[in-house]
C-alpha cells in the first residue's frame, strides 16, 4: 500500500518534470534566434540566462519578455515573427514569449504570468494589455523592481514607459470609415441615402478597440459621415473565441441587406471578427446582394485575402498596419532603452530597418493605417 | 411520450412568437444561421445523450473537439476533401473518448472527474503541438460550410444531423445494444443478472458519441478559414444542456433522443433570440444555466413524487 | 487506517520536499523568498482556502463544481456594489452573502431535490457564471479597499492573505478532526443511511459543508479581485478543476468517506510548487494545464489500485475471522 | 426430457456455502423432476433463498455439485444459468424502474430478425410473446406500462413473466406470492399447472403451508442450512412440515432468567402508516423481554421504523415512561431512551467502513463534545468498555468494523445501542446471519438487560429464541398484531398457526 503510493506519486513528479523538460525544448526552439548569435549559447536554458541578467542588468545579455493580449492568433503571431526577427538583429538577448490561451484572455492570466517574470528580474517587458486599468499595479510593481515596461498594440493607462503604437486612434479610424464610406457611396448609398452600419469589437475592456470606436464615432458625428447611422449603437463583443465571433457575425450578416430595417455595412475591428464577417457571408443560406452591402475591418491580408478576391463577396478591402514592423520596433525600443541608447524623453528613435520613428510623449508610432484591397493583397505575407 | 411532446411544443410557440415580436428573426437567413448551430448541437448531444443514459457523462466533448478541429485542419490544409479529414476526426474522436470509458469503467472513477482531467490534457496539449491557429485554409477546407447548400439555401449540415437523428432514432428502437444502455442506467445490478456485460457496453457506447462528435466537430470547424486551439472549449455545456432539457434523467436509466432534438433546437434559439429581441449577448450564458437548473429540478420534483404515489399503490 | 493515513501524508510530504528541491536545483531563482512567498504561496491562496471547505464537501461523496463561478460571482458584486455606493463594508457584507446564498442554493438541490451534485453544481456553475457576466455586461470590475487590502497588504513583505490562510487551514483542520461534525461528514460519506439511523441529521450536516464552500469562495474571490485588482466572469474558469486535483491529490476519496485535511494542505503545496516552478522554468502555461490534468488523472488512478488492494485486503481478513469463528 | 433411466431435471448434491461468519448451506441436497412442483420450506433464514441463488449462479457453491439431466454443470454467472434453461424469479424484484413492462420481460433477450445487413428487434414477435404469456398469467397487466407506475403485485407479476420469457425447462419460484392478492395467486396457480403439464420442473419455495398443500406434489423441508426431509405432499400433513421446520430442540443456551417484572416503560397506540403498519398497539414493562413473532412482509420492521421515527407514521402514539413523544423524530425519541437496533447490520445498522470506537460512539458523540470538540478519551473509554461488556473479538477499539466475523459486527451494533443507556431497546432479528456460539452470548447479553430493567422488544423469526428468551409474545400478520401469547402458553405451533392464519 505505502509502496504504491510512492511509486504513483513518483509517477506524478517525474511526469510533471517530463512535462518540464518537454516544453524546455520549445522554449529554446524559441530562443534558437537569440542562441544563434551567441556562441555554445543553443542549450543554455533561458532560466540560466535569466538568471545571470539578474546579476548584471547593464551588459549584453538582456531578457525581454514579450506578452500579447492571447496566443494563437496570427496578428500577434506576425507580431511576434517581428519581434524574433529584431532580437535576431541585435543578438545576444533572451527572449520570452507566453500569453493566455486565446478562449480566456483575461487580464487575470496576464499578471500571473507578469509575476512569474518580475519575479524572476527579466529586464524588459513588451506587453498587450486586455485591461489598461487593472494592469496597472502589476506593471508599476515591475518598474519598481527596475525591470522596463513598454505596451504595444494596446496602451495601459499607467505603469509604462513606452507605449509603441501602430498607429493612432484617428489614423485607423479615418482608414475604417473612409473605407467604409468610399465602398458604400460606390454602391449607391450617401447623404441623399443614408446606410446603417454595425461594429464588431472584441472585449469591452479592450483599450485600443475602444479608442478606436470613440475616434470613429466622433468621425461619424462630422457633417461628411453623418449620413452612416450607427443604428442603436449597435456595436457587438463577442471577445476573442472563435465560435463567439462566427455566431455573431453568422446572425449580422443574416440581418443585412437594403432597407431601413437591415444593416448595409458592418465594420470588424479584430482580426478575429472581420474575417469571420467574411466566413459568415460565404456560408449565409441566401447572401444579402453584395452589390448592396459592405464588409470590411481590420484583419491580417492572409487571413481575408480570399474574400477580398472573391468578387461576389462584399468584403473588398481590409485595414491594418504591419504587425512584424510593430513587433519589430517595439524589442528595437525595448532594447534601445534598457541599455540605455535611449532617453524616456526622446523624440525620435532609429529602428534598424524601420529607421527614424517619432516620438509623441511616450508613444512611438509606427505608422498610417495600409488599407489593403484585391490589387495589393497579395503583396503582404502575414 | 407526452414529455417530448410537450418540449417540441413549448419550442414551436417560442420560435412562433419569436417571429412576431422580433421581426428578422424569421428570415431565412437567420432560421438557417440557426439551423446551422442546431445541427452540430444535435448530433454532438446524441452522444452526449447515450452516454447520460448510461448514467454517465462526458465534460471533454470540447476539448475532443478541439483536438478535432486541429487535426482536420491540419489535413485539410493540403487541400484533403472533407470525405479525407471527416472519417479521420470521426476515428480520432472514438478513441479519445474511449479512453475516457475506460478510465471510467476500469479504474471506477466517477465520470465526470475523469472526463475532467482529460479535458484539460487534450486542452493543454493542442497549444503545444501548433502556434495558436490554423488560417488561411483552401476552398476544400470551408466546403461543407460555404458551399454545400441543398436546394440553394438549406445547408447539408442541417441535412447531416437530420439523417443521423433517424439513424440514432432507429438504433434506439431497433438495436438490443442501445436497449442495453437504458437497463444499464436503471440498475447496473439487475442489468448483469439479465447477462449484459456492462463496462464493455459502456466503454463502446462512449467510442460511439466519439465517433459522432467527429461529424459535429466536422461542422464546427470547417465554418470559417481558421481553425484556433480552442474551438471547442465549453460547448459541452450546451450539448448536456441539450439533453438534460430533452428530459434525460441525469441519473440515467431514462430519456430519449428525440426530445434531445428538441433541446438541441431550444438552445440553438436562445443566442439569436437575444439578439433579435435587444438583449445583450452576456445573458445566454444566464439563460442557459437557469434552463438546465429548471430541468433537472423538475425532473427530480417528478422522481420524488413517484415515491410518493409508489407508496401508496404498495397498499 | 489511521497508520495508513500517517504513511499516506507522510509520502504526500516527501513528494513536495522532492519537487521543490528538484526545481529548486534547476533554477536558483526559485530560492529567491521573494519568489517563494509573492509567487509561490500567494497565488495559491484562493485555490487553498476553497480548497479547505470543498474537502468537507467531497467527504461527504458530495461535490462542488460551481465555486469558481461563486468566487467570481460575488468579487464582481463587491465590486459593483463598492462603486455604486461607495460603502466597503457593505461590500464585503455583500460579497459573503452572495457566496452564503450560492452554497445554500447548491445544497439545496443537492440535498432537498436529491438532483447529484455533480450536475448541479455544474449547471449552476454556468448559472453563476452567467448572471455575473450578465451584470457586467462582459466588463471587468475593479477592486474595493478591502478587497485591495486584503491582496495586497503585506505585513513586513507577508502577504496578509497567506496569514489568514493558516488561521483557517488551522480552524478546519481542527473542525474535521476533532469535531463531532468532521466525524458525522465521514460516517454520511461512508454510509448515509446508517448515519441516519445513528440519529445524524444527514440533511443538515451536508447543506452546511456545501454552504461553506460557498462562503470560503466568496472570501477568496475577494482576496483574488483584490490581487488582480479586478474581475471579470471568467475569472473562475477551471478553478473547479484545480481545486478538485488539489483534494483528491490530497488523498481525499472522491467516492466519499475517506480524506484528511493536512493531506489536502500538503497538495496544495505541491500544486504551488508545480504551477510556480513550471513559470519560473518559463514553461508556457498551456503545459501547466496538462500537468494540471496530468497530476488528477494519475492520482485518481493511484486511489482506484488502492482502494482495490484495500478491498482484496478487507476480503482475506474476512475469511480468517470466519475461519477463527 | 427425463432420459432413460430415471434422472431428475435438478439435482444438487451436499451443496455447501459459506458466508463470513455463517453456514448458510450444509451438505444440501434436493432433487426436482421434470414435470413436478416441489415446495421447499423452512423458517425464515433457513437458507431456501441461498439454495436457489446457488442453482442460478449468483453464488458458487464452496463444495457439493449441480446435476441438470443427470450431467454436471457449474454456473460461474446468472447468464450460463438461463442458458441451459434454469429460469428464477427473485423474492425481491430485480425490474428496471423506468422502462416498460415488454422491455422488462426481454432485456438482453430481445426476439431478433434479420432486415437486410442488420439483426432488428422483432417487435413483432416480442409482443406476441408477452402477449401469450401474460394472457398465460391471466393478469391485465398493461405490457406499455412503465414499472414504476406499478404497484408491489403487479412488480411480481412482471417478475413472473419474465422469468417465463426465458423458455426454461426448470422455473425456480421464490415467494412468488408473497405479495399477491388472492385473484393472483389462483392465476399464478393455474400458470404453474400449465406450465408443470408441459413438463417443466418448478421449485416452488414459500412457507405459506396452505399454498405448498394446494399445489406442490413433494415438499423438502430444510433447516439452518441442513436437509431435513422429503416426503409426498400426500403423504404429509401441516402440522408435521411445521415440526419439521420448527424442530430444533431448543437447548439450554437460552439463559433466561426470571426477573421481577416492573411497571409500563413503553407503549405504542393505534399507529399506522398507509400500506404497511395498520393499526399496531403494544406495550413494554421494565426487565420485560417482548418477542415480536411474524413471517417477512408481517410488517414488524416497519412497525418499528415508524415507532422511532426513521419513517413517517400516519397517526398513532408513541409513550415512553409515561411521557408522549412526536412521531417522526429520530432525535427526540432517541433521546427519549428508545434505540433501535436494525435487522440489516452493513446498510443500516454500521458504518463498516469506520473504527469500533467511532461505530459505538457516532450516535452519541454529540453528548462527548464540548463547543464541537470531541472529548476522545469519553469515546474511548466507551467503545473499551463496550468491547470488554460484549467480549467483541478485535485486537482494539480502532479496528474497521468491516474485517469482525458476522457474530462481533453483530455485537457492536448491538453494545452501539446500549452504549446511550436506552429505556427501551428494539432489537430487529438480533441474531440473524450469526452462528450458534454467537447466538449463545448475544442471548445471555440480552438478559443481562433486563436485569438492568430495560423494556426489550424483540423482533425475531426464529421460534426458538422467541419461545426460549421472552416473557411475552405479540405475533404480526399484515402490519396487525394477531395475537398476545405469554410465555406460558406459547408453542411454536401456535405462533406459526397465528403466523400463517391457519
Amino acid at each position: 500500500m505505502k509502496k504504491w503510493i510512492a511509486l504513483l506519486l513518483a509517477l506524478v513528479m517525474v511526469l510533471s518534470l517530463v512535462a518540464c523538460s518537454g516544453a524546455k525544448k520549445e522554449e529554446t526552439a524559441e530562443t534558437t534566434t537569440a542562441a544563434a548569435a551567441e556562441t555554445k549559447a543553443a542549450d543554455a536554458s533561458t532560466t540560466a540566462a535569466a538568471a545571470e541578467t539578474t546579476a548584471a542588468a547593464s551588459s549584453q545579455a538582456l531578457t525581454i519578455a514579450m506578452l500579447p493580449k492571447f496566443k494563437g492568433e496570427n496578428y500577434f503571431d506576425a507580431c511576434k515573427v517581428g519581434a524574433q526577427e529584431a532580437v535576431k538583429e541585435i543578438g545576444g538577448i533572451t527572449f520570452l514569449y507566453d500569453g493566455p490561451p486565446q478562449n480566456d484572455a483575461t487580464n487575470q492570466h496576464q499578471v500571473d504570468i507578469l509575476e512569474g517574470w518580475i519575479a524572476q528580474g527579466v529586464n524588459v517587458i513588451i506587453l498587450s494589455p486586455n485591461d489598461p486599468d487593472a494592469i496597472t499595479a502589476t506593471l508599476k510593481k515591475a518598474q519598481d523592481k527596475g525591470i522596463k515596461v513598454l505596451t504595444y498594440d494596446a496602451d495601459a493607462n499607467d505603469g509604462r514607459d513606452f507605449f509603441v503604437n501602430q498607429v493612432t486612434a484617428d489614423g485607423v479610424a479615418t482608414g475604417l470609415v473612409k473605407g467604409t464610406a468610399d465602398k458604400l457611396k460606390a454602391k449607391g448609398y450617401g447623404p441623399d441615402k443614408p446606410a446603417n452600419i454595425a461594429m464588431v469589437s472584441s472585449a469591452e475592456t479592450d483599450a485600443n478597440q475602444n479608442s478606436w470606436i470613440a475616434s470613429i464615432k466622433k468621425l461619424l458625428a462630422t457633417s461628411d459621415y453623418s449620413w452612416l447611422k450607427l443604428a442603436n449603437d449597435a456595436i457587438y463583443y463577442p471577445g476573442p473565441a472563435e465560435d463567439k465571433n462566427q455566431e455573431i457575425a453568422a446572425t449580422l450578416v443574416g440581418s443585412m441587406g437594403e432597407g431601413d430595417g437591415k444593416i448595409q455595412a458592418v465594420i470588424g475591428l479584430t482580426s478575429m471578427a472581420t474575417p469571420a464577417l467574411g466566413a459568415a457571408y460565404e456560408s449565409a443560406a441566401n447572401k444579402p446582394d453584395a452589390s448592396k452591402v459592405v464588409l470590411t475591418g481590420l484583419a491580417t491580408p492572409n487571413a481575408i485575402k480570399d474574400y477580398i478576391k472573391n468578387k461576389d463577396n462584399p468584403m473588398d478591402a481590409g485595414v491594418l498596419w504591419n504587425c512584424m514592423d510593430l513587433g519589430y520596433l517595439a524589442v528595437q525600443t525595448g532594447y534601445q532603452y534598457a541599455t540605455g541608447a535611449l532617453a524616456k524623453d526622446a523624440t525620435s528613435i532609429t529602428a534598424g530597418r524601420l529607421g527614424e520613428k517619432q516620438i509623441k510623449d511616450g508613444m512611438v508610432i509606427l505608422g498610417d493605417a495600409l488599407i489593403f484591397d484585391a490589387s495589393n493583397v497579395d503583396q503582404f505575407n502575414y | 411520450m407526452p414529455s417530448e411532446m410537450t418540449l417540441g411544443l413549448f419550442v414551436v410557440i417560442i420560435f412562433a412568437l419569436l417571429c412576431v415580436v422580433a421581426k428578422d428573426f424569421g428570415s431565412v437567413n437567420n432560421i438557417m444561421s440557426i439551423l446551422n448551430r442546431f445541427s452540430y448541437i444535435l448530433i454532438a448531444s446524441i452522444g452526449m445523450n447515450i452516454i447520460m443514459i448510461t448514467g454517465n457523462i462526458d465534460v471533454s466533448f470540447g476539448g475532443v473537439i478541439s483536438v478535432m478541429c486541429i487535426l482536420m485542419a491540419f489535413i485539410g490544409k493540403k487541400g484533403a476533401p472533407i470525405y479525407a479529414f471527416m472519417p479521420a476526426a470521426m476515428l480520432c474522436g472514438a478513441i479519445l473518448c474511449m479512453f475516457n470509458g475506460l478510465l471510467i469503467t476500469k479504474l471506477r472513477i466517477p465520470a465526470i472527474v475523469a472526463t475532467l482531467a482529460t479535458t484539460q490534457i487534450y486542452a493543454g496539449a493542442l497549444p503545444l503541438m501548433i502556434e495558436g491557429s490554423i488560417y488561411d485554409l483552401p476552398a476544400s477546407f470551408t466546403w461543407l460550410a460555404f458551399e454545400a447548400k441543398v436546394f440553394k439555401f438549406v445547408p447539408l449540415s442541417v441535412i447531416l444531423a437530420l439523417i443521423l437523428l433517424v439513424i440514432a432514432l432507429l438504433f434506439m428502437k431497433y438495436s438490443r445494444f442501445f436497449k442495453s444502455l437504458y437497463a444499464i442506467g436503471n440498475n447496473v445490478k439487475s442489468a448483469r443478472l439479465a447477462g449484459i456485460n456492462v463496462d464493455r457496453t459502456i466503454i463502446i457506447t462512449y467510442a460511439i458519441a466519439g465517433l459522432i462528435l467527429g461529424v459535429a466537430a466536422t461542422i464546427i470547424a470547417t465554418a470559417g478559414q481558421r481553425v484556433t486551439t480552442t474551438m471547442g472549449a465549453g460547448m459541452e455545456m450546451t450539448f448536456i444542456a441539450a439533453v438534460v432539457v430533452g428530459g434525460t434523467s441525469v441519473t440515467g436509466g431514462s430519456g430519449s433522443i428525440l426530445g434531445t432534438a428538441f433541446g438541441s433546437l431550444l438552445l440553438s434559439i436562445i443566442a439569436p433570440a437575444l439578439y433579435h429581441l435587444g438583449i445583450s449577448d452576456s445573458w445566454s450564458t444566464a439563460v442557459m444555466g437557469a434552463i438546465i437548473i429548471i430541468a433537472v429540478s423538475v425532473g427530480a420534483l417528478k422522481g420524488v413524487r413517484r415515491k410518493r404515489t409508489d407508496r401508496a399503490k404498495e397498499a | 487506517m489511521k497508520s495508513k493515513k500517517f504513511n499516506f501524508n507522510f509520502a504526500l510530504g516527501a513528494l513536495f520536499l522532492v519537487l521543490f528541491i528538484a526545481i529548486g536545483l534547476k533554477t536558483p531563482n526559485f530560492f529567491k523568498p521573494d519568489y517563494l512567498v509573492n509567487v509561490m504561496l500567494r497565488n495559491i491562496i484562493e485555490l487553498g482556502m476553497i480548497a479547505l471547505p470543498v474537502t468537507l464537501v467531497v467527504i461527504t461523496g458530495g461535490i462542488d463544481l460551481s465555486l469558481g463561478s461563486i468566487a467570481t460571482l460575488s468579487g464582481i458584486i463587491g465590486g459593483m456594489s463598492y462603486k455604486a455606493t461607495g460603502s466597503g463594508i457593505l461590500a464585503v457584507i455583500l460579497v459573503l452573502l452572495v457566496g452564503l446564498a450560492c452554497g445554500w442554493f447548491n445544497s439545496l438541490l443537492v440535498t432537498k431535490l436529491n438532483i447529484p451534485a455533480m450536475v448541479t453544481t455544474l449547471a449552476t456553475l454556468y448559472l453563476f457564471q452567467g448572471i455575473a457576466r450578465g451584470i457586467t455586461q462582459g466588463n471587468s470590475v475593479y477592486a474595493f479597499p478591502a478587497a485591495k487590502w486584503l491582496g495586497n497588504f503585506e505585513i513586513g513583505s507577508f502577504p496578509i492573505q497567506i496569514i489568514f490562510y493558516i488561521v483557517l487551514a488551522v480552524f478546519f483542520v481542527l473542525l474535521l478532526s476533532r469535531t463531532y461534525y468532521g466525524k458525522y461528514l465521514y460516517a454520511i460519506g461512508h454510509n448515509e443511511i446508517a448515519s441516519r439511523f445513528d440519529g445524524i441529521n444527514t440533511v443538515r450536516c451536508k447543506m452546511i459543508a456545501y454552504i461553506l464552500s460557498g462562503l470560503m469562495s466568496a472570501f477568496a474571490g475577494m482576496i483574488m479581485l483584490g490581487r488582480f485588482s479586478s474581475m471579470k466572469y471568467t475569472a473562475g474558469d477551471g478553478m473547479n478543476l484545480k481545486v478538485v486535483t488539489i483534494i483528491v491529490l490530497g488523498g481525499t476519496s472522491i467516492n466519499g468517506g475517506v480524506g484528511s485535511m493536512v493531506g489536502t494542505i500538503i497538495a496544495t503545496l505541491i500544486i504551488a510548487v508545480l504551477n510556480s516552478g513550471l513559470t519560473v522554468l518559463n514553461i508556457p502555461i498551456d503545459v501547466q494545464t496538462i500537468v494540471q490534468g496530468s497530476v488528477l488523472l494519475i492520482s485518481l488512478i493511484t486511489y482506484a489500485i488502492i482502494e482495490k488492494r484495500n478491498l482484496s485486503h478487507k476480503r482475506h481478513e474476512v475469511s480468517k475471522a470466519v475461519k477463527t469463528a | 426430457m427425463g432420459g432413460q433411466k430415471m434422472t431428475y431435471a435438478l439435482e444438487l448434491k451436499d451443496i455447501t456455502k459459506r458466508f463470513p461468519g455463517v453456514l448458510a448451506l450444509d451438505r444440501m441436497s434436493l432433487q426436482v423432476a421434470s414435470g413436478e412442483v416441489h415446495a421447499i420450506c423452512g423458517e425464515n433464514g433457513a437458507g431456501k433463498s441461498t439454495l436457489m441463488k446457488v442453482c442460478t449462479g449468483v453464488h458458487q457453491p464452496d463444495s457439493g455439485e449441480i446435476l441438470l439431466n443427470g450431467s454436471r454443470v457449474t454456473f460461474r454467472n446468472p447468464n450460463e444459468a438461463y442458458r441451459s434453461g434454469i429460469a428464477i424469479m427473485y423474492q425481491e424484484t430485480s425490474l428496471f424502474e423506468q422502462m416498460t413492462v415488454l422491455e422488462n420481460m426481454f432485456v438482453g433477450h430481445e426476439p431478433r430478425k434479420r432486415a437486410g445487413l442488420a439483426k432488428v428487434i422483432d417487435y413483432a414477435a416480442e409482443r406476441e410473446q408477452a402477449g401469450h404469456i401474460l394472457e398465460l398469467l391471466g393478469t391485465d397487466l398493461d405490457m406499455d406500462e412503465r414499472i414504476c407506475e406499478l404497484g408491489m403485485a403487479k412488480k411480481q407479476m412482471v417478475e413472473i413473466a419474465k422469468a417465463l420469457t426465458f423458455d426454461a425447462k426448470i422455473l425456480i419460484l421464490d415467494e412468488p406470492t408473497a405479495s399477491l392478492t388472492q385473484r393472483e395467486v389462483d392465476a399464478l396457480f393455474s400458470v404453474i399447472l400449465k406450465l408443470k403439464a408441459r413438463g417443466i420442473a418448478i421449485a416452488y419455495i414459500s412457507h405459506r403451508l396452505e399454498e405448498i398443500f394446494s399445489i406442490c406434489d413433494r415438499v423438502t423441508v430444510i433447516r439452518d442450512g441442513k436437509y431435513i426431509s422429503t416426503c409426498n405432499v400426500s403423504e404429509t400433513n401441516k402440522d408435521k412440515l411445521v415440526a419439521d421446520m420448527v424442530g430444533r430442540d431448543i437447548g439450554a443456551y437460552y439463559p433466561k432468567e426470571t426477573i421481577a417484572i416492573g411497571g409500563e416503560v413503553f407503549r405504542v397506540e393505534h399507529l399506522k402508516q398507509e400500506g404497511l403498519v395498520n393499526d399496531v398497539s403494544l406495550h413494554v414493562n421494565k426487565g420485560e423481554i417482548v418477542g415480536v413473532a411474524g413471517l417477512a412482509g408481517a410488517g414488524r420492521t416497519e412497525f418499528s421504523l415508524a415507532a422511532c421515527g426513521f419513517t413517517p407514521a400516519d397517526s398513532g402514539r408513541v409513550i415512553v415512561d409515561g411521557k408522549e413523544i412526536p412521531l417522526r423524530s429520530v432525535t427526540k425519541s432517541m433521546d427519549a431512551g428508545v434505540v433501535y437496533v436494525s435487522e440489516d447490520r452493513s446498510k443500516c445498522g454500521l458504518v463498516v467502513d469506520m473504527s469500533l470506537n467511532d461505530n459505538i460512539s457516532l450516535p452519541q458523540i454529540k453528548k462527548f463534545s464540548k463547543r464541537m470538540f470531541v472529548n476522545q478519551a469519553k469515546c474511548r473509554a466507551v467503545s473499551k468498555d463496550a468491547i470488554k461488556q460484549f467480549d467483541i473479538k478485535a485486537p482494539n477499539e480502532d479496528f474497521i468494523v468491516a474485517n469482525l466475523s458476522g457474530g462481533n459486527q453483530q455485537k457492536v451494533s448491538v453494545a452501539k445501542g446500549v452504549a446511550l443507556h436506552p429505556k427501551v431497546l428494539i432489537l430487529d432479528e438480533p441474531t440473524r446471519g450469526v452462528d450458534v456460539n454467537a447466538k449463545a452470548e448475544i442471548y445471555s447479553i440480552i438478559s443481562g438487560f433486563a436485569k438492568k430493567d430495560l423494556g426489550i422488544l424483540m423482533i425475531s423469526s426464529e421460534m426458538p429464541e422467541l419461545l426460549g428468551m421472552c416473557d411475552r409474545i405479540y405475533v404480526m400478520r399484515d402490519g396487525l398484531i394477531c395475537g398476545e401469547l405469554s410465555r406460558q402458553e406459547a408453542t411454536k405451533e401456535k405462533i406459526l398457526k397465528l403466523a400463517l392464519n391457519i
